[in-house]
């Protein structure tokens, strides 16, 4: 089982970004459980959604612990305190920023993969909503699941206009992710 | 011998069917809800069923296991309940394509305070049924307490009169112009002593809960609680007209327009002097009443004379 | 022992149904004073019957006579009556009282 | 055997399969009102209607009393039924919850658990459906979102049958499963149609019809209270078997079981019996299986029915075992024991002086986590073996 968490704030997507990655898992014959956690839902209140994955049926209800990878929507949120708490071994960390990745910001990370979502989104979308962006960046950096099952789950979500540059944007985030691997 | 004309009052010819209650029923004597509660499916035909509520008429609406007090279908309903159940049979009779007259029938208390939700979320949703309020401006099934409907000035069993106590000090909700803001379908104040007046606008509500909300107030005074000799009780409501206490009027989509003109209304004394729930109002007390008489009156007219 | 109680209802849950029995009350058992009518004041205008709040004044064609078996005898229909044909007489002065 | 097609499988959240659930079942009126973890139910319903994909009555009722007060009338004149709450809702529609059972209207709703009492939890807990377990209704438990949809059609199935009439009210973790998306399989309608119609090849049920002298909510006078109180009790004691039955007809059709009242895990050769109900036993599995591993023969009962309570299963199922131990996700004011652990302890004569351990965990939002579930099977474990123990834990205060 994959466990990955997404730190985001209300009205970035995180909620929506965990649960199209799940989709995009299905489409590959996995099983996916994926949830958020927030009491009100409040535009810019931080935000941290779950997403599973196995090859068997997932049964745990619980909040993620021990993740396999972090993806964090907000750079803002880099100074949580408890951002990597409980981070498996040999995980992935994906990050949202015009910046280049701090210098393994952990010991656990094995793999880091850093775009400017934002900045994507904003050219792409219009709007700073980098979720379909990160994902992309995500498919690159895992080697977990193909680009192509991403796209193809978008439709599900979103339609039109928004779609397309959706699908652009998620593409551009696949190209543009600049990986590292410690 | 005087000289009879042999005509039949034309009142009798509003009703499309027979007595529908039981001969002898468990209400006051000299009641005027009784004479609503028997009156409107005689004029509102077979189709019609009640939702009824906790209250003076309710040992009467509803049955007693297995026996019932009338011919009508009913739907028993807690207060709070009464316009959100009437919903529930009105949508589904549309959707099934069944002909109803569903008739919220509640006193003051339900519509003015606990089940007050409810009715303003029906009539903002404009559901297709008649809410049919008697107004004896108070709580007179569990003994006289005051309700938001009770005007002020009264003495009732939780203002009462005493050392320091003058009946209540509030002044009544103006039920009719709030529900007048809702911008009901067709809405009416009514009562029994203008008989006609009455069975004219039951009609027309059953036409128009066809379209949209109808809410009908209905003056109805308490013999016991008000302490009226239950002979008069015709006769209050002709002076609750006649003094502009309770102005008869309608409004269909939110245009009021009175139905009943009184020329030179009379002072409220007279109203009140037929009853002992204002016997201890002294010449303060009484003017205080008087303007809000006027005052609820004047507002009416400026808004029928806006919408004209 | 246990008494086996009969069904008063057949369906699951209460409903009244007035086919299978309306209730009735001796309302006129009530009445402290009953209406007792003028003919020769009379004058067949109905509103007697139309303000009756039980509903009980019976038509005889040319006048209004209460039932007295629900007369609750609250005395509206002599208090309204236009021509003041009825009078409310207590009901001691009847033998059948 | 599964006679039903595949449906689409589609990864949704528990609130839109509770949708989903009640659209396959076409109900006549759905009334809804927003409350947080349930608003996307009543916002999918309405986005149904919108899309023509539902031709219900759809009732935006001004809050929950009024949505209860809608279907139970519309239920009661004859129409099929849906509506949805959670938390507050649930308490503000008390009296007509109280109403629609006692009228014996055959009501299905859905509850998306959250906490109630006075401290404004915006979080998970059973304590809502607590409150209301005396309202007359039947009360069920849900563990995932494909529970949740399969629940919602067998809800129809079991309260429309003339032998039961009473309202269900399909009970899943809010903020836990109200928003896990999860792949669920939604079947095709007709199936669901066919599934369910055997309901209308019986005898119509009493409704309430305009023009017939027939009334619904009559006093029930002395005899007439006591005997549709008693009616009422035994319907409610006829649902055990009828869960069951329908489980088995449901699981036969379209390839699911969930064990009707209660779903045993791993009980058969098992010392010491874990019990649990809604999210935490998907949970509760994993840690069986690891605590397996380690030699503790440990077994899960999950509480699916919690009204009426399946005493008769639970007895069978733990006859001879050495210890049990029950998660609440609620309390029970006046009692120290969690309410699912208290009505157990009703039991103690069926099932001998054996060590019952009571555990208070996932209140407001907080994890059932495995550790947590880990610490409680240990702790059953050396009660099993005659150790004293500790009769009521709140596991997040003693952490």
């Amino acid at each position: 089982m994959k466990e990955i968490r997404i730190h985001g704030r209300g009205g970035q997507g995180a909620v929506l970004a965990a649960r199209m990655l799940a989709s995009a898992f299905v489409q590959e014959g996995k099983s996916v459980a994926s949830f958020p956690m927030y009491g009100f839902e409040r535009r810019g209140a931080p935000v941290v959604a779950f997403t599973r994955i196995d090859d068997k049926p997932i049964r745990e209800k619980t909040q993620i612990y021990n993740p396999d990878c972090i993806i964090v929507i907000d750079p803002g949120l880099l100074s949580l305190p408890t951002l990597f708490t409980g981070l498996k071994p040999e995980s992935v960390f994906i990050l949202n920023s015009p910046k280049k990745l701090p210098e393994k910001p952990n010991d656990n990370l094995k793999i880091g993969g850093v775009v400017d979502a934002t900045g994507i989104a904003v050219e792409v979308i219009g709007r700073d909503i980098p979720n379909t962006c990160l994902l992309g960046a995500f498919a690159a950096a895992t080697s977990w699941l193909k680009l192509e099952s991403i796209l193809k789950v978008l439709p599900d979500y979103l339609s039109g206009d928004i779609l397309q540059r959706n699908l652009k944007s998620a593409e551009r985030g696949y190209k543009e992710v600049e990986v590292t691997k410690w | 011998m005087v000289e009879t004309t042999k005509k039949r009052n034309r009142v009798f010819n509003y009703f499309c069917q027979d007595e529908q209650f039981a001969g002898g029923v468990a209400w006051c004597a000299g009641c005027p809800m009784e004479l609503i509660a028997r009156l409107t499916p005689k004029v509102l035909g077979k189709n019609m069923i009640f939702v009824g509520t906790p209250g003076c008429a309710a040992p009467v609406l509803h049955g007693q296991n297995i026996g019932a007090w009338h011919r009508m279908a009913y739907l028993a309903s807690v207060m709070t309940g009464v316009p959100s159940k009437a919903t529930g049979l009105s949508r589904y009779y549309n959707r099934i394509g069944q002909d109803a007259t569903v008739v919220c029938f509640t006193g003051d208390g339900c519509a003015t305070d606990v089940g007050f939700q409810p009715l303003s979320g029906a009539a903002e949703r404009q559901e297709k049924f008649i809410y049919l309020a008697y107004d004896n401006e108070g709580y007179m099934n569990t003994g006289n307490q005051r309700s938001s409907a009770t005007q002020i000035g009264a003495a009732t069993t939780t203002t009462p009169v005493g050392k320091i106590g003058k009946g209540k000090s509030n002044a009544q909700k103006n039920m009719p112009m709030i529900m007048l803001m809702h911008k009901p379908t067709y809405m009416a104040t009514a009562t029994v002593s203008h008989l006609e007046d009455f069975i004219k606008k039951l009609q027309k509500a059953k036409e128009k809960s066809k379209e949209g909300f109808v809410y009908l107030h209905l003056f109805s005074p308490c013999p016991v609680g008000w302490r009226i000799d239950s002979s008069k009780v015709i006769e209050v409501c002709r002076e609750a007209v006649r003094t502009n206490y309770f102005p008869l009027w309608e409004a269909e989509n939110g245009k009021p327009r009175i139905t009943v003109n009184v020329a030179n209304p009379k002072p409220i004394l007279e109203f009140t002097k037929l009853m002992r729930k204002y016997s201890h109002l002294k010449e303060d007390g009484l003017a205080e009443l008087q303007k809000q008489v006027d005052e609820r009156y004047a507002l009416l007219k400026t808004l029928v004379n806006a919408g004209t | 022992m246990v008494i086996k109680h009969k069904n008063i209802f057949k369906t699951q849950s209460a409903w009244s149904n007035a086919d299978e029995k309306m209730l009735c009350l001796d309302t006129g058992s009530w009445r402290t004073s009953r209406p007792v009518l003028d003919k020769d004041k009379c004058n067949y205008c109905g509103l007697c019957a139309l303000f009756c709040p039980p509903q009980c004044m019976n038509d005889m064609g040319d006048h209004y006579e209460a039932n007295l078996d629900f007369c609750k005898g609250c005395g509206i229909c002599a208090n309204e009556c236009p021509r003041k044909a009825i009078t409310m007489v207590p009901e001691g002065e009847f033998t059948d009282g | 055997m599964v006679s039903a097609q595949k449906g689409q499988v589609r990864v949704i959240t528990g609130n839109a399969t509770g949708a989903y659930g009640a659209m396959l079942c076409r109900p006549d009126v759905i009334a809804a009102y927003p409350i947080t973890p349930q608003s996307e139910i009543a916002e999918q319903l309405a986005q149904f209607k919108a899309d023509g994909v539902i031709d219900s009555e759809f009732v935006e009722v001004e809050g929950e009393n009024s949505a209860m007060n809608v279907v139970l009338a519309a239920s009661v004149a004859g129409g099929r039924v849906f509506t949805a709450t959670s938390s507050y809702g649930l308490v503000f529609m008390y009296d007509a919850l109280q109403e629609t059972s006692g009228f014996r209207a055959p009501v299905v709703m859905v509850n998306a658990n959250r906490e109630t009492p006075g401290i404004h939890a915006v979080s998970s807990g059973q304590q809502d459906m607590i409150s209301a377990r005396d309202a007359g209704w039947v009360q069920i438990i849900t563990e995932n979102d494909q529970e949740i949809l399969d629940q919602i059609i067998m809800a129809y199935m079991l309260a429309e049958d003339n032998d039961i009439l009473l309202p269900v009210m399909v009970n899943y973790d809010g903020f836990y499963l109200s928003y896990l998306a999860e792949a669920v399989e939604i079947y095709q309608i007709e199936d669901v149609d066919k599934f369910l119609a055997p309901l209308k090849k019986q005898s119509p049920r009493q409704k309430l019809v305009p023009g017939v002298s027939q009334g619904c909510g009559t006093h029930g006078m002395e005899m007439g209270y006591v005997e549709a109180r008693y009616k009422h009790t035994q319907a409610m004691e006829r649902v055990k078997n009828k869960v069951d039955e329908i489980d088995k007809k449901f699981g036969d059709y379209f390839g699911r079981y969930y064990g009707g009242q209660i779903e045993e895990y791993r009980t058969d050769d098992a010392d010491i019996i874990i019990i649990a109900s809604g999210s935490a036993t998907g949970t509760a599995r994993t840690v069986i299986d690891a605590k397996r591993e380690q030699g503790i023969k440990v077994g899960l009962i999950k509480l699916r029915l919690f009204r009426p309570f399946p005493a008769e299963r639970l007895i069978q199922a733990l006859k001879g075992k050495k210890a049990i131990g029950v998660i609440d996700r609620s309390i029970c004011f006046g009692w120290k024991y969690g309410p699912i652990c208290m009505e157990l302890k009703v039991l103690t004569q069926e099932l001998g002086s054996v060590p019952i351990l009571s555990y208070i965990d996932g209140l407001a939002n907080l994890d059932i986590t495995i550790p947590h579930i880990g610490r409680v099977v240990d702790e059953v474990n050396e009660a099993a073996k005659g150790k004293p123990y500790q009769d009521v834990t709140w596991i997040p205060m003693e952490e």
